[in-house]
């Protein structure tokens, strides 16, 4: 090695060994510095630090870590007050007073008054399908007769205040100080400051590899046990870090070997690994699990005509989709309801071939009937990411046999993000269909799910379907405040959904965690929570 | 047991140890203490072989066949263990080689490459060591020696490498120093104090020469006795004298009659005033160009200015650096002058575009030196030669049949049109080059050192067929060569060049004859043999009146 | 020698524009926009329009390529569209893994590598020959991947002598540092000792034909001496190319590695950037690594000189 | 060793070294080369002939077969969609074989023709250069993912990300041996005959090529085939549809403590094809430069 760059480098580095060797040596004395700290594999990489202006899962966890919400669903998906102590509603049902709970207090040392809380609701309004119409009944948002109220004044009655305001999911309605919230909602906030249990490690940032959180010493847990998101937020460790691993073989052997703690999402065919040794529990905490749909472009020919989207619809079998996905059984199951099984509003309405896989006579029956002429079939098919690489294969293996021919692109996820934004003709780049999954928090009623919006090409969802009767449907779900007519409302919508065949769910199956037997108290959650687990 | 300092006998050395293969068949050789073997032969004769065999450096895919002998000293030396043969190395035997260039490691300092023979096979403290070799060094004449201790190969001249590679073999005073071609690769004023130098330490030093050449003027000059070899063959072993005034064998006396006179051939009655080339003030210069650096500017050629008559032959001479190829190839527009005019066909040629030039191109054929790369190995020889007259609009078929006449004109049977150029030899793919250049029908033939490369019998026939073709077709011919016998024996006119300068102009037998300039007459006397005439068995001295005869 | 390198710093020059430009132009093309990606599953176009706006990828191409390169001559190279932490943290912090990988690599490499093929060289044809050139044709032969999954099972799963993943920063410790470091050196060390025990051998044979090794031998050195003295040093020059470009390839081109091993290092940093097209991110990585390539390049170029006493400084 | 040259005297029967004879050399050169030779004949035939020597069809899914161990109906098992891995495999080999033979010609083509361009023109050489060293500067595998990105993920984009990487050194080679060829004294000659620049770049500098190009072929085409493995390994190789080998390891991976052939069987597979495909460089490269093979002096 005669390179003076190496020269240079070396000495630089045996200078640091010199240095750390004696270091070593005095720390060697001090307390096992890292007992107390979790070590978590997250899906992804962290990296846009900015739940509202994001509907990454990712930044939504992040969220859940640093801010803090007024209402939090608990396990029975009931809203309970979190960092609300009391709320009360005028008679007329347009005026909702909230009080906030003693002892909220931001990062920084500020109290959190009402008009943070306004500030925050207000941007989390522009930004959230949900929140957009919420915003559409309000009339205004204030801080109240002292800095520890909050008052919503609605133009007309709406039913789901409360639950929107506990929205478990992307995007979930963080509180942060008025002066960040007050930031555009295309842009990142500049800082992470916010009330909630742990405090960002700015310093130790490294996006795409970790991301460092500290215990809140100050923060004022309720005293309620904690159930889903809701109850108290204690902690119990002082550091978690959350840890980027590109490689799944990798995280595999490393929570094996002890090396980390928590691993969010392992392929489920690894889950048989995990659940032998004995050293590790693995558990899924999202009862709701996760929807994989396909989407269709109703703007493009031949997928215009709802007659061949249906065909594709009918072709499909859930089990063939969740074989080749998930592989056990245990962690997946065949759902047609569109606002997904195990909530109030599922429904198997309009999913018969979905889910008896008996549908490949009425897909070519539909096929004959509208003249469908060979045009290639665009699907987008994302290869570098794991959960998603697996449908659009199946799925065009049922869609060739229906009788289509299918032109699988291969693209990587974010291209497939950028392309699906496309309203263009499939001869200028456009596209007929792709895959996605959704956590089942964010398709669980009308108002969440994209995928039932029929405001077509202004407004709409990729896809755009122009369904005025879907909007109507959902226009009276959402004013409507009796649970039996909602449930009504959300059949007929489903129903309309599958006639116009706007979207289908291919499945819903579960992703278990995976953690250090070590760990106690890990919570059943929308999102995965880091209070309450000892180590 | 001999009193011999080195006999071998009866050494057959075979490729991969197939005694079909032989490359030396059975040489028997002694020298004796303070004596000078010369080993002679042309190129395939297994000299150089036999002498890496003595010094245990035979290629891996040669080795000598039982009953082979090499005895130094009395000792055998195949079979000897390596670590003995190490030993003997350098302390009882030395070697120097024909490339003192290449024989030299470039990276090492030649102080050091010297001194490390010394850290091997002495006790020498370092700095007893490094006396020594300076002591060496001055030994061999070298200038400055505390500088070139310290000096890299490359910077060195030639003739210094090869004063540090002598230095290198006699450090330790060996009694056998093994000479292969020490001279061949050098000018030839450079080649007469190397062959001093030799001749000096071995007197001095008292050591036996094995030293091995194809020159028999080098021969005449330093040999006391001399053993010819011809394909692996010893043909006779003689004293030199003897050897020089009575050849035994057929295959000798061909050998020294091919060797050129150093006496100019007699003036040849002009025939034709017609000029077919002409160079007026030609100049070349290299370098003192770069954006923002200039590199450094070399003056390869001068004011040249030359003259060729049809049917005549001018040769320009020099030593390497002179200038003389650079004028060759100008002449040819291989390279572009820097100024100056080439007159050629009645056109100046010099500042033409390539394509301009292109119908000029048949005026002007070229021979260059090296028969190896001459031809393209990779197309039969028919179509070497047919690729100009293509060029010009010949049919394929004329062209051929024209090829074919060529190749019997230059002494090769037609068929050889279908032959690749690696079933030639040398002086085959020599005239196959001649031919090709023929084809042309040029007015001019530039010969660039064309048979510098050819054994001394090969090259006589190649000069006599020049000579008969200039003869048949009225060919004009610039020839340019090191060799003051080759042009003495074949030129009209000669141009002595030195640094890029013409140094000496006019009729052969003036300027070889009668030089005026001291460095025509310093190579003039540096030219080995120069007082023999070898075709005649005899020196000059004896034979004056009958010059030419 | 100063003006020499003078010189081939000015060369350099149109070089790295080259890279610049490409490299600009390449990402430009892709589709994918960074603007979707940061906003999510249910952003309107009108809140893409205000993203993209913000982020300044309306500009027209031009425009944006010499703010770029204007940024860049004073020494900005921007933020992450993404994190929005400015691009040379995200190296600084990417720096160290790769550059240690590479150092680990490289002289483990070398050790191992360079006595290898003077060995096949000096034993030429034979079977040790063979062996040893087999060995290093079967590094290049296997997929990285492959051999870091059997690294990881030997030597972490079954006999548990090494960590299986991540890195720890020599400041932290030279155990802690070396543990971790030494399963993703030997995997990249199989790789680069065929490389340079290739090279080597190869040089080793030229050098062996040549006229000075005869004349070495003819003086009665002893064979190591030869070798050692008189022919690696010759070597030195291609081997010491192959060990530069390697040291190049090795500090831009260990995605595969540093995702096995789960390091955070540079290779990564870009894959990541490119999935993401967080543009100044790659744009700052790809021209780092090619000016890391530049510079090796000289440095290699300076070592001839050193190195080779024959070649002058042109 | 100026002694050795042949010394032939007449001109010897017209040579009868074919081709044929010629590859028959090199490849009984040494036991290894004739295995090697022997291997990569059946993994190539094996690829070529796929559709009728596998068992089973190596693109249909079958979910409820999926990750089954080794057995009589799969013989190395099968993958996570139910595909039978040893067909995968045989078939695989099409799609990396195309792409390192692929890569080898097209890096090896446009090298040779922007090579000879430099070598020969000189302005145009510096401005070729300065490219070819910026594309050289440019990581290899990263280059290639962002083309890869860029057109999307099909045979012809992996072939030309893979490509392109590889041109600058074809390039750098064809101009060297064009730099040191164009002075031959048989290129001055014909160029003394007046023969056009095409004519003499067709006729006595592209042949000289040709040697070096053949082992630099097969390097590219062995570091072709891995360098799609690698893409395929981060995501962005050929679409996973299409079995490679590649693709095979890249999406078995996860799988390695399952069933750790779904990676190690392609794995080794390519380090075979790789194996021999390098072996048979080598014993090209001793074949045309005898100065390798007569290396080496007894002690």
């Amino acid at each position: 090695m005669n390179m003076p760059l190496t020269f240079k480098n070396t000495r630089g580095l045996l200078r640091n060994a010199l240095f750390t060797a004696t270091l070593a040596g005095m720390a060697a004395m001090a307390a096992p510095v890292d007992a107390q700290t979790l070590r978590a594999v997250k899906h992804s990489a962290l990296r846009v630090l900015d739940p509202i202006m994001t509907t990454a899962y990712m930044s939504r966890n992040h969220g859940y870590m640093i801010f803090d919400t007024l209402y939090a669903l608990d396990s029975s998906l009931t809203p309970q007050p979190q960092m609300v102590a009391s709320h009360t509603v005028s008679d007329d049902g347009l005026t909702y007073t909230f009080t906030l709970r003693d002892g909220l207090m931001f990062h920084d040392g500020a109290p959190v008054t009402g008009e943070d809380v306004a500030a925050s609701i207000a941007r989390w309004g522009e930004r959230d399908g949900m929140g957009q119409v919420l915003m559409s009944f309000v009339d205004s948002m204030s801080q109240g007769a002292s800095a520890s109220e909050f008052v919503i004044q609605l133009k007309e009655p709406y039913g789901l205040v409360i639950d929107s305001l506990a929205k478990p999911s992307s995007n979930v309605p963080f509180i942060m100080p008025k002066r960040l919230a007050e930031t555009p909602s295309t842009e990142p906030i500049p800082e992470q400051i916010g009330s909630g249990p742990f405090k960002w490690v700015a310093d130790e940032f490294q996006p795409g590899v970790l991301a460092v959180y500290a215990k809140n010493e100050d923060y004022v847990p309720r005293d309620e046990p904690a159930s889903w998101a809701s109850g108290g937020k204690v902690v119990n460790v002082d550091r978690v870090e959350w840890v980027v691993m590109p490689d799944d073989q990798t995280a595999l052997n490393a929570l094996q070997a002890g090396e980390i703690d928590y691993w969010e999402s392992p392929p489920s065919d690894l889950l048989p690994i995990l659940e032998l040794n004995e050293e590790i529990t693995v558990r899924n905490l999202n009862a709701l699990g996760f929807q994989t749909i396909m989407r269709p472009n109703t703007l493009n020919a031949p997928m215009d005509d709802v007659r061949i989207r249906s065909a594709a619809i009918a072709s499909v079998y859930q089990k063939d989709v969740l074989d080749a996905l998930v592989g056990n059984p245990k962690y997946y199951s065949l759902c047609g309801a569109m606002f997904v099984c195990g909530t109030p509003l599922a429904s198997d309405i309009g999913s018969e071939t979905l889910i008896e896989g008996n549908g490949m006579e009425k897909a070519k029956a539909l096929l004959a009937e509208a003249g469908y002429d060979g045009t290639p079939i665009v699907i987008m098919h994302p290869t570098d990411v794991g959960t998603l690489r697996t449908q659009p294969v199946v799925v065009a293996q049922a869609m060739r046999d229906a009788g289509f021919v299918v032109d699988l692109q291969a693209m990587d996820w974010q291209t497939l993000v950028g392309k699906r934004a496309s309203q263009a003709s499939i001869a200028d780049g456009g596209w007929h269909m792709f895959m996605t999954n959704w956590v089942g928090a964010d398709v669980f009623n009308p108002l969440v799910n994209n995928m039932v919006n029929g405001k077509g090409p202004e407004g709409g969802w990729f896809g755009w379907p122009d369904v005025p009767k879907l909007e109507d449907l959902r226009t009276a779900y959402a004013t409507e405040t009796d649970l039996a007519k909602q449930i009504e409302l959300a059949a007929e919508i489903q129903k309309v959904a599958y006639e116009e065949a706007v979207y289908a769910p291919i499945g819903q199956y579960f992703v278990p965690t995976a953690w250090s037997s070590e760990l106690d108290g890990v919570l059943d959650a929308p999102a995965p929570l880091f209070w309450n687990i000892t180590k | 047991m001999s009193d011999s300092l080195l006999e071998i006998s009866n050494l057959r050395i075979a490729l991969n140890g197939d005694s079909d293969k032989q490359v030396v068949k059975g040489l028997n050789l002694k020298i004796q203490p303070g004596q000078t073997m010369c080993l002679v032969g042309e190129s395939g004769s297994g000299k150089s072989l036999s002498a890496l065999a003595t010094m245990g450096l035979l290629p891996k895919v040669l080795s000598p066949l039982e009953g082979s002998s090499i005895r130094l000293k009395g000792e055998e030396l195949l079979g000897a263990s390596p670590g003995r043969m190490r030993n003997l190395r350098a302390t009882a035997m030395s070697m120097i080689f024909q490339e003192p260039m290449t024989a030299l490691n470039p990276v090492a300092r030649v102080g050091q490459q010297i001194e490390e023979v010394l850290e091997f096979h002495s006790d020498l403290g370092q700095s007893e060591r490094r006396r020594k070799t300076l002591e060496m060094m001055d030994a061999v004449h070298l200038p400055d020696i505390e500088k070139l201790y310290r000096s890299f190969p490359h910077q060195l001249s030639g003739g210094q490498r090869q004063r540090i590679m002598i230095a290198m073999a006699l450090i330790m005073r060996p009694q056998l120093l093994i000479a292969d071609e020490p001279t061949t690769a050098l000018d030839v004023t450079t080649q007469a104090q190397i062959l001093t130098l030799i001749r000096e330490l071995r007197e001095q030093q008292g050591s036996a020469v094995l030293f091995i050449t194809h020159d028999m003027g080098v021969v005449s000059e330093i040999a006391d006795d001399v053993t010819v070899l011809k394909l692996g063959e010893v043909m006779e072993t003689q004293n030199v004298d003897n050897l020089l005034r009575h050849p035994q064998t057929d295959y000798t006396r061909d050998l020294l009659r091919s060797v050129p006179s150093q006496v100019p051939r007699p003036p040849r009655s002009d025939r034709s005033e017609k000029i077919v080339l002409k160079t007026d003030d030609l100049c070349k210069t290299y370098g003192g160009t770069g954006l923002i650096f200039k590199s450094r500017e070399v003056k390869a050629a001068q004011d040249v200015s030359l003259k060729l008559m049809q049917g005549r032959t001018l040769g320009i001479v020099g030593e390497s650096g002179s200038g003389k190829s650079t004028v060759a190839r100008c002449i040819m527009r291989l390279i572009d002058p820097t100024s100056g005019s080439i007159t050629v066909g009645g056109q100046d040629i010099a500042t033409l575009s390539q394509k301009e030039l292109k119908p000029q191109r048949k005026n002007i054929q070229i021979v260059f030196q090296d028969p190896m790369r001459s031809l393209n190995p990779r197309i039969e020889v028919g179509q070497s030669i047919i690729e100009g007259p293509l060029n010009f609009g010949v049919s394929q078929e004329a062209a051929m049949a024209r090829a074919r006449e060529l190749l019997e004109l230059v002494g090769l049977p037609a068929s050889a049109v279908d032959r690749f150029p690696h079933q030639f030899s040398g002086g085959q793919r020599q005239r196959i080059a001649i031919a090709r250049a023929l084809a042309m029908d040029p007015d001019v033939l530039v010969a660039d050192e064309a048979v510098s490369a050819l054994d001394v019998s090969v090259q006589a026939q190649v000069l006599d067929l020049l000579a008969e073709l200039q003869e048949r077709l009225g060919l004009g011919i610039l020839f340019i060569t090191h060799d003051l016998g080759v042009a003495a024996q074949i030129c009209d006119e000669v141009m002595v060049m030195q640094f890029g300068r013409v140094v000496e102009y006019g009729p052969a037998a003036q300027v070889l004859g009668q030089p005026q300039q001291d460095y025509t007459k310093a190579l003039i006397a540096a030219a080995p043999g120069r007082h023999w005439d070898f075709a005649n068995f005899r020196p000059f001295a004896e034979s004056a009146p009958a010059a030419g005869g | 020698m100063i003006g020499y390198i003078f010189q081939r710093i000015l060369a350099a020059v149109p070089v790295m524009g080259f890279v610049a430009l490409f490299v600009f132009l390449l990402l430009r093309l892709t589709p994918g926009d960074p603007a979707a990606i940061i906003a999510g599953d249910t952003a309107t176009p009108a809140q893409l329009e205000a993203i993209r706006d913000s982020l300044g990828l309306n500009d027209p191409m031009l425009v944006q390529f010499f703010t770029w390169i204007g940024r860049l001559l004073q020494g900005d190279f921007g933020t992450s569209i993404l994190s929005g932490k400015p691009v040379i943290e995200l190296i600084e912090a990417r720096m160290e893994p790769t550059i240690s990988l590479a150092l680990t690599t490289i002289t483990l490499s070398v050790v191992i590598a360079v006595p290898l093929g003077v060995i096949a060289a000096w034993k030429h044809g034979t079977l040790i020959d063979r062996f040893v050139m087999l060995l290093s044709v079967l590094g290049f032969s296997i997929p990285v991947f492959v051999i870091g999954y059997l690294m990881i099972s030997l030597f972490s799963m079954e006999l548990k002598w090494f960590p299986v993943q991540g890195f720890r920063p020599i400041g932290d410790g030279v155990g802690d540092f070396l543990e971790r470091i030494a399963l993703p050196t030997f995997t990249l060390t199989l790789l680069y000792i065929a490389l340079i025990a290739r090279i080597t051998r190869t040089s080793m044979l030229e050098i062996l034909g040549d006229d000075y090794i005869r004349t070495a031998r003819a003086k009665g050195l002893p064979e190591s001496r030869v070798l050692m003295r008189h022919a690696l040093r010759n070597c030195s020059v291609p081997i010491i190319t192959v060990i530069g470009i390697g040291f190049a390839l090795i500090i831009s081109g260990v995605v595969v590695t540093e995702s096995v091993f789960n390091l955070p290092g540079l290779g990564r940093l870009t894959v990541d950037a490119v999935l993401a097209r967080d543009y100044p991110v790659i744009q700052a990585v790809i021209l780092l690594a090619s000016l890391i390539y530049v510079v090796i390049n000289l440095l290699i170029d300076i070592a001839y000189v050193l190195l080779d006493p024959r070649i002058r400084y042109s | 060793m100026t002694d050795q040259t042949t010394a032939t005297v007449a001109a010897p029967p017209r040579d009868t070294t074919t081709a044929l004879t010629r590859v028959r050399e090199i490849v009984t050169s040494s036991p290894i080369v004739l295995l090697a030779t022997v291997l990569l004949a059946i993994v190539v035939l094996s690829a070529i002939f796929a559709t009728w020597v596998v068992p089973h069809d190596p693109v249909r899914l079958t979910p409820s077969e999926r990750l089954k161990p080794p057995s009589d109906t799969y013989w190395l098992g099968t993958d996570a969609f139910g595909r039978d891995l040893f067909s995968r495999i045989v078939t695989g080999g099409r799609i990396s074989l195309v792409v390192g033979v692929g890569a080898a010609i097209a890096a090896v083509f446009a090298g040779l023709v922007l090579g000879l361009l430099a070598g020969y023109i000189r302005w145009l050489d510096a401005v070729l250069m300065r490219m070819v060293d910026g594309l050289m500067a440019i990581p290899n595998v990263l280059l290639a993912i962002a083309i890869v990105s860029l057109w999307g993920a099909s045979l012809w984009t992996v072939l030309v990300a893979i490509t392109i990487p590889e041109v600058p050194r074809v390039v750098r080679l064809v101009r060297s041996v064009v730099l040191s060829a164009r002075e031959e004294p048989y290129v001055e000659a014909a160029i003394a005959a007046g023969s056009s620049t095409w004519l003499i770049m067709r006729r006595h500098l592209v042949p000289n090529t040709v040697a070096p190009l053949i082992i630099q072929g097969t390097y590219i085409c062995a570091s072709a085939i891995l360098t799609e493995a690698i893409l395929s390994f981060l995501g962005a190789g050929i679409n996973p549809e299409t079995p490679s080998w590649g693709n095979i390891m890249a999406e078995g991976r996860i799988y390695f403590q399952i069933n750790p052939g779904i990676v190690l069987w392609p794995g080794l597979i390519v380090s075979v094809a790789i194996l021999s495909i390098n072996l048979l460089g080598d014993a090209v490269r001793d074949a045309l430069d005898p100065r390798m093979a007569q290396r080496g002096i007894d002690r």
